[in-house]
């Protein structure tokens, strides 16, 4: 018991402030990328060619898909004129699939969920988790919320066993078609009212595994997402700023000091 | 002259009913202050049960209405358990000779239905939860009322509320090692009645390894709030008599008492969370031997208050 | 390089030969072939089948000798229309899986395999029926065919998953049980199936490097090393000594972080909670430093054929290795309070045992076969990069229980952190990137990496162009899921979960 | 009927001169050891109605308890004491006539039904017979002795006497009452596993194989069971009706003035109108939480979805074999109990790699089916090797009744074995578990055989402070 208690006096209390305080993230951390159509050469398509999921368009206006974005350095360093850069932001969960695709302006962050949820689910929301044919790196980030650094928990927020006592899923992974109808099957066990969230690229379009023949490319389709959360995988920060401008935690947007720097 | 009683016992009554969710918080925030962090605010378990009743409902082809009975009937049952057990006071709103037996057997009752619902749903996880549930039920049970013995004995009666009173003290001041040890087999009871560490862990989410969690997988809406609340409220309730016979001091006035049982209460909890927090859960096939203690326990305190009151 | 025997060909890990060099034996031969092999100290590394030209299937087989870091590999034909032979599986238990892996990929039909039964539930790539019978491929539910019973009225089943408790991979675990007791245990997976072998190929070099680091997230640099190792050996390309040790950094920063977080979790499995709490946070800031790093805190996007995309500097590395000497100090003191706890030994010691004869029949690998007493470690018996220069020692415990399999972690833990904070201190100087030039066509190399959960490989095939044409990976949770089943017989049901994450096996990793 | 014997047994007890006290402890113990075993041995049963029967051996246990409290109180003169246990025990009687019998009749209906009464055979019953169910449910919680049903009523009674017994003065008599209120709530919590077990295999939960296709109960069938049941339910709620009238019966056995039974009732327990109102405020209560629950799903305006499958995990082809069979729900309780019970199981394991054909089927031999006496004897040998070897704690599941020399000394081996590992563990409370055993041995020992303490019969009024 001692060295119990003596342990934790060396361990210490570990729960960030945030969203009140907002913690640095490392300067390589590469957060929501940041396009500047206006660099952008005549004719060049170099990103497109080098991005491996076709998440950038060019027709028209160039348009980066977050959804299928799978966060690796191939079309920044394929840019060569500097348009594409990633920034430190952590936020860029959405409420809307199309609030997605980037485009030289600011993204729409996601909202707070609709009056009638909010008025039930805003202060105790319970989800179950269903991994689908991911390869395991967003569970293991969303698990990371449990621990005592971001402490979900402290939310009002909490990750339970059984669907009849959870408010929504929190789904992961391409949903390979192994899962389909097990995720089918959690979905209706929840009871209503109900939210879906899409945690990770795999779940939102498919991700690494888009257009395997052994993949239905995300949830899309399947169930209808209250909240998506891009990344491949999403850094834990991602999923929380999302799940609580969900439940309406985060309304404001706060003065990121430093974070949206490069 | 009983309706007033009554009418005076209405705000008592509402505090009682208002406590438990708040026991389950101080558990939580210890458990927290262990871990280094911080935890579920103050309120959550009242956020918990509003949301559930406000909640849809799930039921699966294979229930029955003992399925919808199960929650109702094992929260009527407490609540009736309730106006016998004295929680701030010495006082009960209906306590009578005998009614220990009762309070008892309508955990039991409780008990009986929420297993069966937990069987109605035919699934092998609620099964394995049901069969556990009794197993240690059955097992606490002697301990239990060995430990009744022991208070009666040592009171000279069969009412709750006078076994926890006045009497008591006095017994404490003869046999207190005996007394002793029924606060230590009543806080094992109260463990497994509770599922607690290192009986069960509520905090788990693994169904293969736990006891009441496990029964309640497919309940949900309004009938998992009546569970939750039930559950709450048992803590209180067992908590109340362990608290009452650690501390039994003569009714003062209810504004002195209430205060000072709920923050005996508080401190209980606490040391749930602290116990929660110490040591690790343990293997089910050894629960048995624990509850086998508590019977030792209170077994042992049986023989030394023979001793004194046969002398 | 020596020991050549007739009938095999011998190589390193991250050596190329030309295919043709790879003897054939017939295929009425190849299990007696394969058990002499045995015979002679071989353990079964892998066996997987490629489909011919001509519709039949060629066999290949690759037996490890760990002594003398030697892989002997060897091939088999099956014709088409006759794509039967011998099981391997029926003398040596080791072939199981790889075996039900043939016989759903291809249709192939091991004769006297006693548990063939689908492996990832998908249909065979022709279209042909699996010779277990009709097998719907359009409308794949796992699970659905006759599990193993035990017989008796009075038995029950415990069917667990896909959907598990917490937030982890879709499986579904059968249990025959009586009472509490587990009589047997039948682990059936294939939920996590998403097509990795094929998407591997795909013409977009980044994509199939990231798809190589999502076969399991979790062990995506010992993935990635594994498949880096492979086609820098085809393209006959040198990594710089200073990539060799950045990748060495990650591969041990990753086992930190995993073995860190399962010990972790095995506490939480027993509602131990204080070292619970710590250790979850403490993988944490194992993972924040690969974060550093690369940017992403699984490392992602680091390795890539020809050495590593980010480098570490002199000061980054000094705050690192400041760092890990804070953070090891941390870590081993919770290790301490854990294993110091009575009532958390008493759930460890003795439950789910395995001996190590069994281990090895089955041919497990990892820390869960370094538990039984095994001395397996790629790092060691086939070492490649660094760890030709840095020695890491094997960690072994003997009684394989959860106890075991959570005490090699332990010991791991500690020669990671000492071996990180040596490299991090003199880094070799060099170049970390240097694209790889074209394939040798026609040849065929082999990776692997110790991974946190053992030996991943990585075989790839080019061909005549010297493009890549078939690329076979194998996890090491394939050697290892068997190996949980049996642990679990006779062990009380509420034990479980702990013994699983004694485990900790990849879903993802098996589907693929 | 067995309680033709109970009849007997009492009609010559009224003829008699109150008997000495050992003979009512005699009487007591051997309604400890029917009714323990007699649960015991219910709850290891597969088939309905051989189960319901060892449930009249408990009962005639409970009985033979409460015959032998109010011989314990002729025996010492206390009035109260005679009351409660002649009260208790008619009153059982009748309680038992009443669900037993509506337990036997519901069986039957489910044996008529489907055609068999093997227990693991049956399942998901509620459906197809729900008035059935019912009946059986209510007569379940009655034999289990649970409020607001008559088992509680005679229960209580008999655990008043039981109670009040504890403080009778000679330290055997209080012993013995003691040990009685330990069994009885044993006995509660074993039927209600028994109970639970029956009902949920039984009734709820998904058919299994075997079951024929279920028929409806007959009419007249139900009309008799709805007979009892409603006297189940009158005599709970009311008892106030009934208790006064075992008044008669207990003078007749005891030579108790009517005056004297109804002052000696609630000189220990209430005056058995409050469970009346108690019961009320239990039904009113229900009734409440069952409108607020049903309100609330109606005003939470969430159309009911259509009813889904049981959770399984996400798994798409559930079977009947996944729900727990009734061997398995009380193998933990009788592996617990093993010293008593030698539970039997015949196992072929797996043992290989891949596993080959196992079964399993379990046993528990009957011991009072070949002689009447040997269980009395053998379980007070076996309590006596329990005392001496502490085997409870670490007997063989697997042990065989023909317990030779060598495998007797093998509990204690295991025991010794099991101590040293939980020593070496640091499982202290293994270790306070045995020292404190140990301990209430010496005590028991102390207290009980001192001398001079037998013999002695003080009032009640000399129990604390008194010189002597």
């Amino acid at each position: 018991m001692i060295r119990i208690l003596k342990t934790r006096l060396r361990q210490g209390h570990r729960t960030t402030k945030f969203p009140l305080e907002l913690p640095v993230l490392p300067d390589r951390y590469r957060g929501r990328p940041v396009l500047d159509a206006a660099k952008c050469a005549e004719g060049c398509r170099d990103c497109a060619a080098a991005c491996p999921t076709g998440a950038i368009t060019l027709n028209g206006a160039p348009k980066l898909d977050l959804g299928r974005c799978l966060f690796c350095t191939e079309c920044v360093d394929a840019c060569p004129d500097g348009a594409l850069r990633y920034s430190r932001d952590y936020r860029m969960a959405a409420s809307r699939r199309e609030d997605l695709v980037l485009s030289s302006g600011e993204m729409r962050l996601a909202q707070r969920m609709a009056d009638d949820l909010y008025r039930v689910l805003g202060r105790a929301l319970r989800l179950r988790e269903v991994c689908a044919g991911s390869c395991n790196a967003c569970d293991l980030d969303t698990n990371v919320l449990n621990t005592v650094g971001w402490d979900l928990s402290r939310f009002g927020i909490q990750f339970v066993a059984s669907p009849r006592h959870a408010d929504g899923l929190v789904v992961t992974g391409a949903i390979s078609r192994n899962m389909h109808h097990a995720l089918l099957e959690t979905y209706e066990a929840v009871p209503k009212p109900r939210i879906v969230v899409a945690v990770g690229a795999c779940a939102i379009s498919g991700g690494p595994f888009r257009d395997s023949p052994d993949v239905l490319n995300g949830v899309e389709g399947i169930l209808p997402v209250d909240l998506y959360v891009p990344g491949c995988p999403p850094h834990p920060l991602t999923i929380l700023d999302g799940l609580l401008r969900l439940i309406g935690r985060i309304r404001e947007e706060p003065a990121l000091h430093g974070v949206t720097q490069p | 002259m009983t309706v007033l009683r009554a009418i005076g016992a209405v705000p008592e009554a509402v505090a009682v009913l208002a406590l438990p969710p708040m026991l389950l918080s101080i558990i939580a925030k210890t458990k927290a202050w262990f871990g280094g962090r911080d935890g579920p605010p103050w309120l959550q378990p009242y956020y918990d049960l509003m949301k559930l009743l406000r909640k849809g409902v799930v039921y699966s082809r294979t229930t029955t209405w003992v399925f919808r009975a199960g929650p109702i009937v094992n929260l009527a049952a407490l609540l009736c358990a309730a106006t016998l057990i004295p929680v701030f006071s010495d006082d009960t709103l209906l306590g009578f000779g005998g009614d220990v037996i009762l309070i008892a057997y309508l955990l039991a009752l409780g008990r009986m239905l929420t297993v069966l619902a937990a069987m109605d749903t035919g699934s092998s996880f609620e099964g394995m939860g049901a069969s556990r549930e009794v197993t240690f039920g059955t097992m606490s049970e002697p301990a239990l009322f060995l430990s009744f013995v022991v208070l009666a004995l040592a009171t000279k009666s069969l009412s709750l509320a006078e076994m926890l009173g006045a009497p008591l003290q006095a017994a404490w001041g003869d046999v207190a090692p005996a007394m002793l040890l029924v606060v230590a087999a009543l806080l094992i009871v109260l463990l497994t009645e509770t599922c607690r560490v290192p009986v069960d862990d509520p905090a788990t989410h693994l169904e293969l390894t736990m006891i009441h969690e496990v029964m309640v997988l497919d309940h949900s809406g309004p009938d998992f709030a009546y569970i939750t609340y039930a559950a709450a409220l048992k803590f209180l309730l067992l908590g109340s008599i362990l608290v009452h016979a650690a501390l039994p001091h003569a009714s003062w006035a209810l504004w002195i008492d209430a205060p000072l049982r709920v923050v005996e209460l508080a401190v209980l909890a606490m040391l749930v969370g602290v116990i929660e927090s110490s040591l690790a859960r343990l293997r089910l096939q050894r629960v048995s031997l624990l509850l086998a203690g508590a019977f030792v326990l209170s077994g042992l305190a049986a023989v030394l208050t023979f001793y004194r009151t046969h002398a | 390089m020596n020991g050549t025997r007739p009938g095999w060909l011998a190589l390193r890990q991250g050596q190329a030969v030309d295919v043709s060099s790879i003897p054939l034996v017939d295929a009425d031969d190849f299990a007696s072939h394969m058990l002499a092999g045995r015979g002679r100290g071989g353990r079964l590394a892998n066996l997987f089948g490629r489909r011919l030209p001509d519709g039949g299937v060629r066999l290949f087989a690759f037996l490890a000798f760990d002594t003398d870091a030697r892989i002997e590999v060897c091939a088999a034909d099956l014709p088409h229309g006759k794509l039967t032979y011998p099981s391997v599986t029926a003398h040596w238990p080791a072939a199981q899986a790889f075996e039900r892996e043939l016989a759903e990929q291809y249709g192939v039909f091991p004769v006297g395999h006693a548990w063939l039964k689908p492996l990832r539930y998908h249909g065979t790539d022709d279209g042909s029926a699996a010779p277990w019978g009709p097998f719907e491929a359009s409308e794949p539910i796992p699970g659905n065919y006759p599990f193993y019973r035990v017989e008796g009225e009075e038995v029950h089943e415990v069917a667990v998953g896909p959907v598990h408790a917490g937030i982890i991979e879709p499986g579904h675990f059968r249990f025959q049980c009586h009472g509490e007791e587990v009589l047997h245990l039948e682990v059936v997976l294939g939920y996590q199936h998403r097509g990795i072998e094929r998407l591997l190929l795909h013409p977009n070099a980044t994509r199939s490097a990231i798809v190589a680091e999502t076969i399991a997230g979790d062990a995506t640099v010992g993935h990635a090393l594994a498949y880096c190792t492979a086609l820098e050996a085809l393209a006959g390309a040198r990594v710089s000594l200073r990539a060799s040790a950045l990748r060495g950094i990650a591969l041990e920063l990753e086992r930190l972080a995993n073995h860190v977080g399962d010990l972790g979790a095995l506490c939480t499995d027993v509602a131990f909670l204080p070292a619970s709490a710590y250790l979850g946070r403490l993988r944490g800031e194992y993972l924040n430093l690969t974060l550093e790093i690369c940017g992403n805190r699984f490392g992602r996007n680091l390795l890539r054929p020809g050495g590593v995309r980010f480098d570490i500097s002199t000061t980054m590395a000094d705050s690192m290795r400041e760092r890990l000497r804070r953070l090891e100090r941390e870590t081993l003191e919770v290790l301490d309070l854990m294993f110091s706890q009575s009532s958390v030994l008493a759930r460890f010691e003795g439950t789910g045992k395995l001996s190590e004869e069994r281990a090895d029949e089955i041919g497990m690998v990892g820390p869960a076969a370094r538990a039984c007493g095994l001395r397996r470690d790629v790092r060691c018996d086939h070492p490649h990069g660094v760890f030709q220069f840095s020695h890491i020692p094997i960690a072994v415990e003997t009684t394989g229980d959860v106890y075991a399999r959570a005490a090699v972690r332990w010991l791991e833990v500690q020669r990671s952190l000492e071996f990180l904070v040596e490299l991090l201190g003199n880094k070799p100087e060099g170049p970390v990137f240097e694209p790889i030039g074209r394939l040798r066509p026609n040849a065929m190399a082999l990776g692997m990496a110790e991974t946190w959960r053992g030996e991943s490989m990585h075989v790839a095939f080019t061909d005549e162009a010297g493009k890549l044409a078939f690329l076979k990976v194998k996890d090491p949770s394939i050697h290892n899921w068997f190996g949980l089943a049996l642990a679990l017989r006779g062990v009380a049901i509420s034990d479980f979960p702990v013994c699983n994450k004694s485990f900790n096996l990849s879903y993802a990793g098996h589907d693929l | 009927m067995i309680k033709t014997g109970i009849y007997g047994l009492l009609r010559v007890l009224s003829w008699l001169p109150p008997l000495p006290r050992t003979c009512a402890l005699v009487m007591v113990a051997f309604g400890v050891v029917s009714g323990v075993l007699g649960v015991l041995y219910a709850l290891a049963q597969h088939d309905l109605k051989r189960l319901l029967a060892y449930h009249s051996v408990e009962n005639i246990g409970i009985i033979g308890m409460g015959i032998g409290m109010g011989m314990l109180g002729g025996a010492l003169g206390k009035p109260a004491l005679v009351a409660l246990g002649y009260g208790g025990a008619l009153l059982h009687v009748l309680n038992h006539a009443l669900f037993k019998g509506l337990l036997f009749l519901s069986a039957g209906a489910v044996i008529q039904a489907t055609g068999t009464g093997e227990i693991d055979r049956l399942g998901g019953l509620a459906r197809k017979t729900p008035v059935n169910a019912a009946f059986f449910l209510l007569a379940a919680i009655s034999i289990c002795g649970l409020p607001p049903l008559n088992g509680f009523v005679g229960e209580w009674i008999v655990y008043g006497a039981l109670f009040e017994g504890t403080r009778s003065v000679p330290r055997l008599s209080a012993g013995v009452s003691a040990l009685g209120v330990v069994s009885l709530a044993l006995m509660g919590g074993l039927a209600l596993a028994c109970f639970v077990k029956v009902f949920g295999v039984v009734f709820l939960g998904k058919e299994r194989t075997g079951t024929r296709v279920a028929r409806a109960t007959p009419g007249a069938m139900r009309a008799g069971m709805g007979v009892l049941a409603v006297l189940c339910v009158a005599i709970g709620v009311l008892p106030g009706l009934i208790v006064p009238l075992t008044g008669a019966g207990v003078q007749v056995i005891a030579d108790l003035g009517p005056m004297e039974f109804e002052r000696a009732l609630p000189s220990v327990l209430a005056p058995a109108g409050r469970l009346s109102l108690l019961a009320m405020v239990f039904f009113g209560l229900i009734a409440t939480l069952a409108v607020v629950r049903r309100g609330l799903i109606q005003k939470n305006a969430v159309a009911l979805p259509s009813p889904v499958a049981t959770w399984g995990c996400g798994y798409a082809a559930a079977t009947p074999r996944m729900q727990y069979t009734a061997s398995s729900f009380a193998w933990s309780l009788l592996s617990s109990f093993r010293a008593l019970l030698c539970p039997e199981r015949r196992l072929h394991a797996p043992a290989a790699v891949f596993s080959e054909a196992a079964h399993l089927e379990s046993h528990t031999v009957d011991m009072a089916e070949q002689d009447l006496f040997a269980p009395l004897f053998r379980a007070a040998s076996r309590v006596s090797r329990m005392i001496q070897t502490l085997s409870w704690t670490g007997e063989p599941a697997m042990e065989r009744r023909s317990a030779r020399a060598s495998e007797r000394l093998r509990p204690f081996v295991a025991v010794v074995v099991g101590a040293t590992a939980a020593v070496r563990r640091g499982s202290i409370h293994v270790y306070v578990a045995f020292i404190a055993f140990t301990l209430l041995v010496v005590f028991a020992i102390e207290v009980w055989v001192a001398p001079g303490a037998e013999g002695h019969s003080a009032p009640i009024s000399v129990m604390q402070g008194a010189p002597q």
